[in-house]
């Protein structure tokens, strides 16, 4: 499939459609919304899910020894990409180095629904990856989080220095966070009661899958919607580029790394997704903790309203035919 | 019947920043407090809906506490110290309760 | 089957079983309740199904011209029907113009839960029907609420009318009712996506779909009960009768247009269904934006307290006899 | 702690048209709002609960508003022109806060 | 805008035993109540949350009910009599509407 | 399999391991939740889909008259029960009559997950099990409730009597508990429609069940950690171990019972289990209703936090094994 059939045949997935209409009917203001116990369920589901398979496919491959290096690899990845957004955001944005770090940190992290839609096209693909990668996405959650402060903190005044309670609580805050929980718990369930297990499950993990997903980017699409209305007055355009050029870096990034880690094809697109991604469900929860003075209304719109549909409708494609070039 | 003058403090704090506050006011040893859900709003940082949300970032929940108008003093500030960084804003008014021990 | 082992079979099937332990419930005022978010949830996964199928549908058997016709008699029953429904309340109750005028709204309108338990038996009886009435439904959503509209204007005091802002943004305010978007967006993509994009969903929009069903049907059971108890108080004898005979007379008025419109057995059996329904969710929220004098106690109960049950438990056995009758 | 009293104007709307109700304190310019969830009810339009509902007519949310006294009439009255055609209801309480310029 | 004192009583219950004070309140013919949900608390009988809970027992509601000056006492005396048998507060304020005739 | 055996494979299977994920998840304060609204649509869910298989199992097996006697075991061990546990915890703890009694009521009914947890272990041991014992289940419930309060009552001093409303309003606000009203009224509905509903509704009821408990049980775990952490507090050694050893003292009296009624195998474990198990969600609202006095934070910690653990992890494979004694 050349990049150009894989982009339309991906923009034209129920997926997407799904994500276009929320997004639609959100900037037409129509009254259409989930409810907030749905949206988290779907959420709370999809990491059960995603986090299952990738246990029992484990179970199933057995952990071959690069999964150490590909999940340093990942924690590299997570810890770094931030420097380089925060540099490009510092030269290229009015944003202060506060909200300039937070920003940074959602693109070092990840977004599993990014992940999820990733892995749901090597499916129609009929390409194969490497089930550990739902790990090495949980272990790129938090890394990037941590680069930030950092970076923060040279920023910050003492006197707030002082506030900050200590680093150790912070992070047993962050750490503790209930969808990276959710994603490991299921995760090691997956791998240890394997085959079995799943067999048990597979009509709820499995055969509702796709249709969960369908529902949770109509949610999705909702939201950037109202993020876009919302943020876009806050936004410069310099910012909104930063949106949009920092995910094709992040990959580049990463589609280097990936040709050290011998991945299969559908894993390097996965783990350059992966790269590629904005964060929009653990990071901002973690920022309105550790820099509550950064303002949420920029991160968000950015990486939920800007980087998501990006990925989602070009970034994908982009990537898998990236991977391609990195296999081929 | 007879009722007593109290202070009711009312606190609309972003859910992520919820548990420093109600952690707090346990160490405040405040007889008691109730959390109301929200589910959209205004203010400085903009406006925001709960439906469709799957972070907590971003969207906010109402604590009131009901207690001695002798307390309030000790009981604002720290807790002011905390909403001052966050998003969120306090409130407090009077109210009359019946059983004076009870807050 | 005639229609007595029809009407039969439709009573104990599980659906109005459903439907009749959440009336019954009620009734005695048990706590059962079906929390507010999965009710949303259910509506939400009804539209966006049985419009995903609708679109599938299409998308199979191709637009014939009919479908025009079929539209502009579906939008005309709806324009007109309130005219008939709202003569008849003046007549028979003595209910206020404007009130009179709301009702009507909702009997010129459709209930897509209606509609769809009328699928589902013709789904036991093997009967196919035309992908394509879904969108026949909800074009047929609105209509009635501007003859309503029209009927109430004369009514109103001419102070209220200053007050009332432009019918322009009233009708987008309607227009983009969240249940109408979903069912004509999952419609649209299940046109496009076709059954590709079927493949993908099935397990969820076709396998659950009569599990949900049964679930919806008895939180309206609950509802229905609630509004039986509550509304019965204020609802004359004269009122109640009109909710039983109005679907008839609307049932007929579309049998006779039926004659001209060579529809399938099953279509012709939901073109009278969809007349014959009364609106509960997009109707209400508009009138009480539009109309917001009416009483809501009136017209839901009416709606959803008389009309629905009776649909459900007699009427859809009966339209489909009648759809026998009109077909041959 | 020195506190300086506000004005907290409680609205209770019916759903559909809280829109209109927040639209419109956007045009007022007020600092800010809060929208409550409510799941029950009474009035003289009769009783209602939220649970099970699939529509939005006939259920209620709330609205509250912290303002300056001096604005609570310029608020009110375009305010109670909506609510007044509605179902809801509206009441006004004395407040005190901590950031005046906030309000 | 002229406005009419009026007394507000908020009442926190526990779920289980919300109908008896809906109940006793339609009994009295005030003229109407609202009831908002409840997420969290604490109290005497220890704190507790309501996600993830499926059974009543242990979980808050509020009533608030608006309602004329003179009327208070004959409503909290018997709300007073059933909130002190289970978990539960009162709390009275006062607060200002526009239409006297509707509460 | 040998007790130990399944003990092990009970410790290992998903079900048990989500419980685990979100006890621990919660023991160290990860905020992870399950959305209110969602674990009521779980329990919802779950009284459904089991009701309606027992019905659809009646349907298919006809009733044999041995209902009759096992129903009435259910209900003298349901009413028995709560006099043990309330002798006991007056002589091993220090709870006042009025909390011994709240507690002993939790003991006597049953907890219907446990059920369903242990109807599970059936399935995956290949054990086949009477249908009606979901009727037997809902039966259960309630009168240990009657016995807690005649046992109150003598405790009770007379003014408070005198507050009470009567029993009768009493007990139909108790008998008509959502929950069980759920239980029944599905269980009919199964019972009514046979197999012609169940392939109807299968896929809801039937592929999605064991997903459904997993999640359900994650959240049982979140709670019940909750409670082991507020609980601890308030609860003596004392009265923890009455949550240890009740169980099992109710376990062998069923087993004694149970050499009468000569019930299947898998029957037989279930009919212990139920006895073995606590209640938690009909008695305890039903407790704050009856017993107001009584501290929610004693029994709710006690049948939750204690009980419901034990019985999953270690309790259900015992009973099975003590039902292969009861039989061979
Ligand atoms: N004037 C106000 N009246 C009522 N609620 C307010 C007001 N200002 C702010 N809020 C609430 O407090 C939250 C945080 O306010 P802010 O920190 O100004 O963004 C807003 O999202 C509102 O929910
Ligand atoms: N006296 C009252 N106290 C508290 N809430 C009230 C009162 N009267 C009305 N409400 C609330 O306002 C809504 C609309 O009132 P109404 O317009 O009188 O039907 C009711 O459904 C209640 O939620
Ligand atoms: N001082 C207080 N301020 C606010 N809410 C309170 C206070 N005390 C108790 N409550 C609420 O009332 C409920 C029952 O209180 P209690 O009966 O003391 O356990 C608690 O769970 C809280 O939700
Ligand atoms: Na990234
Ligand atoms: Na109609
Ligand atoms: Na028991």
């Amino acid at each position: 499939m050349s990049a150009i059939d894989l982009a339309l045949a991906n923009l034209l997935s129920p997926m997407v459609l799904f994500f276009a209409l929320g997004l639609m009917a959100s900037l037409a203001r129509s009254d259409l919304t989930v409810p907030e116990a749905i949206a988290k369920f779907l959420a709370l589901y999809l990491m059960m899910a995603i986090g299952f398979k990738g246990g029992v496919a484990v179970a199933k491959s057995g952990l071959d020894m690069k999964l150490v290096g590909v999940m340093l690899a990942g924690i590299a990845l997570s810890a770094l990409i931030p420097l380089i957004g925060f540099a490009l955001l510092r030269l290229s944005t009015r944003l202060s180095a506060i909200d300039a770090a937070a920003v940074a940190a959602h693109y070092g992290s990840i977004s599993i629904v990014t992940f999820v839609a990733a892995t749901q096209t090597m499916t129609t693909l009929g390409l194969a990856y490497e089930g550990y990668l739902i790990a090495v996405a949980a272990v790129m959650e938090t890394p990037a989080i941590l680069t930030a402060l950092l970076l923060a903190r040279k920023a910050r005044d003492p006197a707030r220095r002082a506030e900050e309670e200590g680093m150790g609580a912070l992070l047993r805050e962050i750490g503790l966070n209930g969808s990276v929980v959710m994603l490991i718990g299921s995760f090691l369930i997956g791998w240890i009661t394997g085959d079995r297990g799943m067999k048990a499950v597979a009509p709820f993990v499995n055969d509702l899958f796709f249709g969960m997903i369908c529902l949770f980017l109509l949610d999705m699409g909702l939201i950037a919607g109202r993020g876009m209305r919302e943020g876009m007055k806050t936004l410069s355009w310099q910012a909104i580029a930063f949106g949009l050029y920092m995910p094709l870096i992040s990959a580049g990034l990463a589609a280097v790394v990936c040709l050290a880690l011998d991945l299969s094809l559908g894993g390097t697109a996965l783990m350059i997704t992966l790269a590629a991604s904005a964060s929009y469900i653990a990071v901002p929860a973690a920022m309105r903790l550790a820099l509550p003075e950064a303002k949420p209304s920029i991160y968000l719109t950015l990486s939920l309203g800007v980087t998501f549909p990006f990925n989602l409708a070009l970034g994908i494609p982009l990537y898998v035919w990236l991977a391609g070039v990195v296999k081929g | 019947m007879q009722t007593f003058l109290k202070k009711r403090i009312a606190i609309v704090i972003e859910q992520p920043a919820l548990n420093r506050v109600l952690d707090k006011l346990d160490q405040l040893a405040v007889t008691g407090y109730t959390v109301y859900p929200v589910i959209a709003g205004r203010g400085r940082e903009g406006s925001w809906r709960a439906d469709g949300m799957v972070s907590d970032a971003g969207r906010m929940v109402s604590v009131v506490c009901v207690c001695d108008p002798a307390k309030v003093e000790a009981i604002i500030e720290p807790i002011y110290k905390i909403v001052s960084r966050q998003v969120g804003i306090i409130t407090i008014s009077d109210c009359e309760v019946i059983r004076p021990d009870h807050f």
